[in-house]
């Protein structure tokens, strides 16, 4: 997956002039996940460089170049330290297009290794996609597959709305499926194929992972894989909906395959309460309530701060989203 | 035990030297045109260093201009500032007017600060971005922005470009390079270099100017506008106004020192404090700028002294925190009536002229009230539709706006 | 409000040494909303005093000043501008006691005006609490009259964990029943009497404000006044529950509640994506499944920034809460 | 067309000095330790102007001590700072060994920064409160704590006081004021400030000391800390070490000026640049600004000037963005080698001493990792218990904590 993220940006950088790339340690030095490797010396030092270590300010810089016509894309290292730039990105960059009747916006995309089983602790594994997602006027992208990260990523530099866009860092160089003592590449995946040029998956689309007829099991990023995974081993029959985009969310897809299986567990990492898996359920049953058969299971992160040694028993395992799966059809 | 003693035993805190019942006293300037020179303009920014602790002044006490910052401007153009800002200061009367009488939810003046964005902007060129705070609305003026257009963003009528989604004074006016103004206070002044850079990046011949308030100064965004546009030598003009007041908070709790200025010089930017009441200095200090910013050298940081003579807003009442008098024992006096005074001094100009000028603008500010309002004002009505709440909030309507969009025209109030 | 919010802080300051205030203009002129007047005049300006316009600052000497054996009360001046501290208080003060293997713990209250109904527009109108419920280690309160105002800020001030504490803006000198151009005092109302002494209101336990036995309608700050006069004119008999406290929730009173009425209508004036009604709605749905007879609605803030002119299209109306509860009632 | 140029044309963009490849080349320092006096402990900060913009040493190249800022300390008192700082160069090698092995999922050590922490909390007063960043743990040394207890925190066994909650070397130690160690950069720089500000409000002695990174000093926190420093007068040491490096940036990168010093003279702090790797020239600064807050005066803003000779953390490759030999040309060498030569020239050490001192502590590291990991390793176990994730999120654990405790032991995977 970093060589499809670079892919995309190189793709970017090339079709469009306006692109520009900054971000910590993505310059000469690639990124500290090598996602922007030797962009720098392909395109240029001022279209690909270093900033100071201040996420506020980087966000407030890409902010004004977006207003000025340029599409900045930057980076935030860890998604855990985009919340210096809180401020500027929910009351600035999201609404400056509604404030200024139209006459600005801003076109960037802030893309940011996100989630755990990386043994980060604190602050170097959390998922705060949710944060986002209650502030009108930005999108919300959460890849987990080489592939799909390329073509949603060209997709949110192209949008010329705001986008935040989540990478989930364990699964740069593999799938995750909720051993952490198996390590596997992407090679081989079906997801791990990605064309050299460019190619767009539409914000807003859902990916059905798997067709199935039994439960509809939502997931994004890592938890897709460990979803699958559990889906395999349950023995049951279920749809598995890799969500990809948070904000808008692929209502037809979801409403679709809950009408169909009547029932619905939703995965997610970040802390349960609050977490975006709340707003699904909570719209799901508005929409389906006649046609739920059981009660729309939610499988996620505790409501505690992510642990260093004990992640395993923090991230959401198969083993707990098997046992959503079950209750689910227990009626 | 007064509070002032417990404030040395434990935490040190300061308070404004004067309250209301004091007696406000101001030292008498001791800062002359004649003290700093203008530096080269390719200055290293220690070369500054006298002028952040001075005051550039071309216009004294007496009304005279002189030394190296005069910018030998003609008649024409001098005067055409004091009419913008005899404009703004009307402009301003007659809305904190129509507020007190509900056709406005709200109004910020520029009492005392007119001569700020007005001589700034006059000394740049049409092409440079300007990225105000609330305080800056003069420079509409300059770039020819209509009143009309204004008092109806104001008035939150059906007129309003922003369509009734910003509080008044909350302009935007792109056609004139005047930036969306925001209320979160500071976020302007880093977002600002990221204007600039743009422009550079294109390598177009633009500066970007910004400003912020003494007190928003303490901000996360005035040390990343000052470190951003220092790293990357953004092309950008970088204001503190030092009005002596954010709110009821004095300047001398917005930073530890009295000095705004010097504080960018340990960036490595040239730092200047100019007498913010004084039309000329500010208008030469930032063609400087400008022209540095031009030729690649980057950014040029500004404190601008002066006072608020107003009220914060119209929902604040000054006299429960300061002086009502403090404003008239403040050195540095008015910046109409000290542009006046040199223009009468100087040129042909005289009270009656001034006073004819006055009831021109009156009679202009008047017609444009009585145009705006037509079209409705926040008392009355006709508004935005409440349409434009979904509206621009993406390019393009997502479903769930739009399901909420159709609910809400289910329930409209109007 | 403003009185008895005064009156909490005289209170504490009186009772705990250890008890301090600071924030943007809250010192000598006593607050823009007045909440604080008198109270550094009485107490002296090392226990009350101004602070430079820096809400990260402000929430990072509160953070010092916390585990090194104070009990800071600050003022944000408007919620609106608590996302400059957003970093300080999501990343440091909430997780600080879990971090630290419970060695140093911040007992910050952080109080701020929040919500619309005063022409604010974008930026002195935003209801930003779920952005808050997200976070472990924070307790999250929002008001609504004066009595409970009172408790509860005393009991977030003796909280020894961090407490972010909403104050509806537009309740603090009546409450409001969905009518601009119906503007009542708190005089009469029966929730308006304050007494000068000290008392608790528990945090994590709702009110009930009003029994009834056909739909559980949740509200809190400004809509619970908005939600009382909606069920006045429905005609139909529903419990209101104002929540009080968000995290942790009263699960009792509610279930309890909804498993009683088989209905539930949740009101806020936040967007209505994310916002903590969709949380209590997955919550209750999992809870309450079998009881319910038809689906949770949320009655709550367009998904758009707050606008100025037209904010009375944005809040939401009696109107609009009178026809989700009559939805309920339709099965 | 070179990047180089581009650069020009377009954005500028400073890219570090040297680069893999490159032959690194530094001036020779011009600064001796004749060059600054004392200022009078009540100084006005601008009487610090030269300390700011020189540097403040004690050590000469040769290995010398002289000057006004000589602490004059007993052998015996260097001699102890020699030994932690050799105790946290061995500890830190075991460390990254052990990392290697898997026992540890991550570790960063202090190579060439040792004298930091050690010199400058050895000049502090016991009472006084430590707010570290990751590169500060020797003071944990001086303070005493057990080196068992910090590696059970390093490989999160059963033992880490930290519960297996943070990464490594993200101590706590609150019985030695050594405040909980915190991932995002920048933070502690303005909480200190707050630590101070409840000790003064208690009318107690103590004195915070906190350090912030080159590169982290671009953050909010930095002006906050500063600012708030300033204006409540509080009793604080801010210190910035400069090591060059974040990560894989440059600290012309962090900064449009190369000095950092400086930058707490416009707040009316006094300030200093050190010689990071002098251990009597950090010693003396710091007890200079210990006093001086002391006696209510405030901060003192300190540069700490030094390199950072190691990668940046386990898992940095530093020979992907700079010269692998850079820091030996770094003119401010090594420092613990200065400070042993210093010993040879002065006092009865010699190079046998010094090897017998680093056999006799290599023991005690080795004795200390043994008995650690008796409770432990991240390779092997066992754990803190993962109800550990659930204690202390809160002072008391909620009902939905508590419901969800209960559905994790279900689901336990140790
Ligand atoms: C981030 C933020 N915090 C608080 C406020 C509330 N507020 C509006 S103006 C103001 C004072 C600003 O003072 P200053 O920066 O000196 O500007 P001035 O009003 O003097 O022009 C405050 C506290 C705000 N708008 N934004
Ligand atoms: C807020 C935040 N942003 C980014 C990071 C990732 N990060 C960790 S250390 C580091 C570099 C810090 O450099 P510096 O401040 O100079 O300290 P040094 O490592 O040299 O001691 C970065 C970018 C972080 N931990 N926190
Ligand atoms: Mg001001
Ligand atoms: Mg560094």
């Amino acid at each position: 997956m970093v060589q499809s993220v670079n892919s995309a940006l190189s793709n970017m950088l090339e079709k469009d002039e306006d692109v520009i790339l900054f971000g910590e340690d993505i310059g000469y030095f690639g990124g500290v996940f090598r996602t922007s490797d030797g962009l720098q010396s392909k395109f240029g030092k001022h279209r690909v460089f270093d900033s100071p270590l201040s996420e506020g300010g980087i966000a407030a810089t890409a902010f004004g170049m977006g207003i000025n016509g340029l599409r900045p894309v930057v980076e935030i290292q860890f998604a855990d330290y985009i919340f210096p730039a809180y401020d500027q990105i929910v009351n600035e960059i999201a609404k400056v297009r509604h404030r200024s009747g139209g006459e600005f916006w801003c076109p960037v995309t802030f893309r940011t290794p996100a989630g755990g089983g990386i043994r980060g602790g604190h602050h170097h594994s959390q998922s705060p996609e949710s944060q986002f997602t209650h502030t009108p006027g930005l999108k919300v992208v959460y890849c987990s597959t080489p592939y799909n990260s390329k073509g949603l990523l060209i997709s949110a530099i192209e949008s010329n709305d705001p986008v935040i866009f989540f990478e989930p860092k364990r699964c740069y160089r593999g799938p995750f499926y909720g051993d952490p003592h198996n390590v596997p590449t992407w090679k081989g995946h079906s997801e791990a194929e990605v064309p050299d040029s460019h190619y767009n998956i539409p914000l807003g689309q859902a990916r059905i992972a798997k067709e199935g007829t039994d439960c509809t099991v939502i997931a994004w990023g890592t938890m897709v894989h460990v979803a699958e995974k559990a889906i395999k081993d349950s023995g049951i029959n279920c749809e598995l909906i890799d969500l990809q985009t948070l904000i808008p969310w692929d209502k037809e897809t979801i409403v679709n395959s809950v009408k169909k299986t009547g029932r619905c567990v939703i995965v997610h990492e970040a802390p349960k309460t609050s977490g975006f898996g709340s707003e699904l359920s909570a719209s799901i049953q508005e929409r389906c309530f006649y046609n739920l058969e059981s009660p729309i299971e939610r499988v996620a992160g505790w409501d505690t701060p992510f642990p260093h040694t004990t992640e395993w028993d923090y991230m959401p395992s198969p083993a707990r989203i098997i046992d959503a799966i079950k209750k689910t059809q227990e009626e | 035990m007064s509070s002032e003693e417990e404030g040395n035993i434990t935490i040190h805190v300061p308070d404004a030297p004067f309250r209301p019942g004091d007696n406000p006293v101001f030292d008498k300037w001791k800062w002359s045109p004649d003290d700093l020179k203008k530096p080269p303009i390719d200055c290293e920014s220690e070369e500054t260093s006298a002028h952040s602790r001075g005051l550039v002044r071309v216009i004294d006490d007496e009304g005279m201009a002189y030394g190296d910052w005069d910018p030998n401007l003609e008649y024409k153009e001098i005067l055409q500032g004091l009419k913008h800002m005899v404009r703004l200061r009307i402009f301003d009367d007659r809305m904190m007017k129509m507020q007190r009488t509900g056709k406005l939810s709200f109004y910020m003046q520029s009492l005392g600060e007119e001569c700020i964005a007005i001589a700034q902007t006059m000394a740049l060129e049409e092409q440079d971005w300007i990225f105000p705070t609330y305080r800056q609305p003069g420079a509409q003026f300059v770039r020819g922005r209509s009143m009309v257009s204004m008092i109806c963003h104001c008035i939150g009528n059906v007129e309003d470009n922003v369509k009734g989604r910003q509080m008044p004074v909350h302009y935007t006016y792109k056609k004139g390079r005047f930036i969306s103004i925001s209320s979160p206070v500071g976020t302007q002044f880093s977002q600002a270099v990221g204007v600039a850079l743009a422009s550079k990046y294109k390598q177009l011949n633009e500066v970007t100017i910004t400003w912020i308030g003494d007190g928003a100064s303490a901000e996360g965004d005035y040390h990343y506008g000052l470190n951003f546009a220092s790293v990357y030598k953004a092309p950008v003009i970088l204001n503190v106004v030092n009005n002596h007041w954010a709110i009821s908070t004095h300047y001398n709790m917005a930073s530890g020192s009295t000095n705004f200025a010097s504080r960018g010089l340990a960036y490595e930017i040239p730092c200047f404090r100019v007498d913010g009441n004084d039309f000329l200095a500010l208008y030469s200090v930032t063609k400087w700028a400008r022209e540095r910013a031009k030729i690649g050298l980057g950014a040029t940081h500004i404190e601008i002294l002066t006072y608020r003579t107003g009220a914060h807003s119209s929902s604040d009442d000054p006299s429960r925190y300061r002086p009502s008098n403090e404003h008239e024992f403040w050195p540095g006096g008015d910046p109409i009536e000290r542009l006046k005074i040199h223009l009468i001094k100087n040129y042909d100009w005289t009270d009656e002229k001034h006073l004819q000028l006055e009831n021109e603008i009156d009679a202009e500010v008047i017609l444009a009230y009585k145009e705006a309002v037509k079209h409705g004002d926040l008392a009355n009505g006709p508004y935005p539709s409440s349409d434009t709440i979904f509206t621009e909030v993406y390019e393009n309507v997502p479903w769930h706006l739009q399901e909420q969009w159709d609910e809400m025209n289910k329930w409209k109030v109007d």
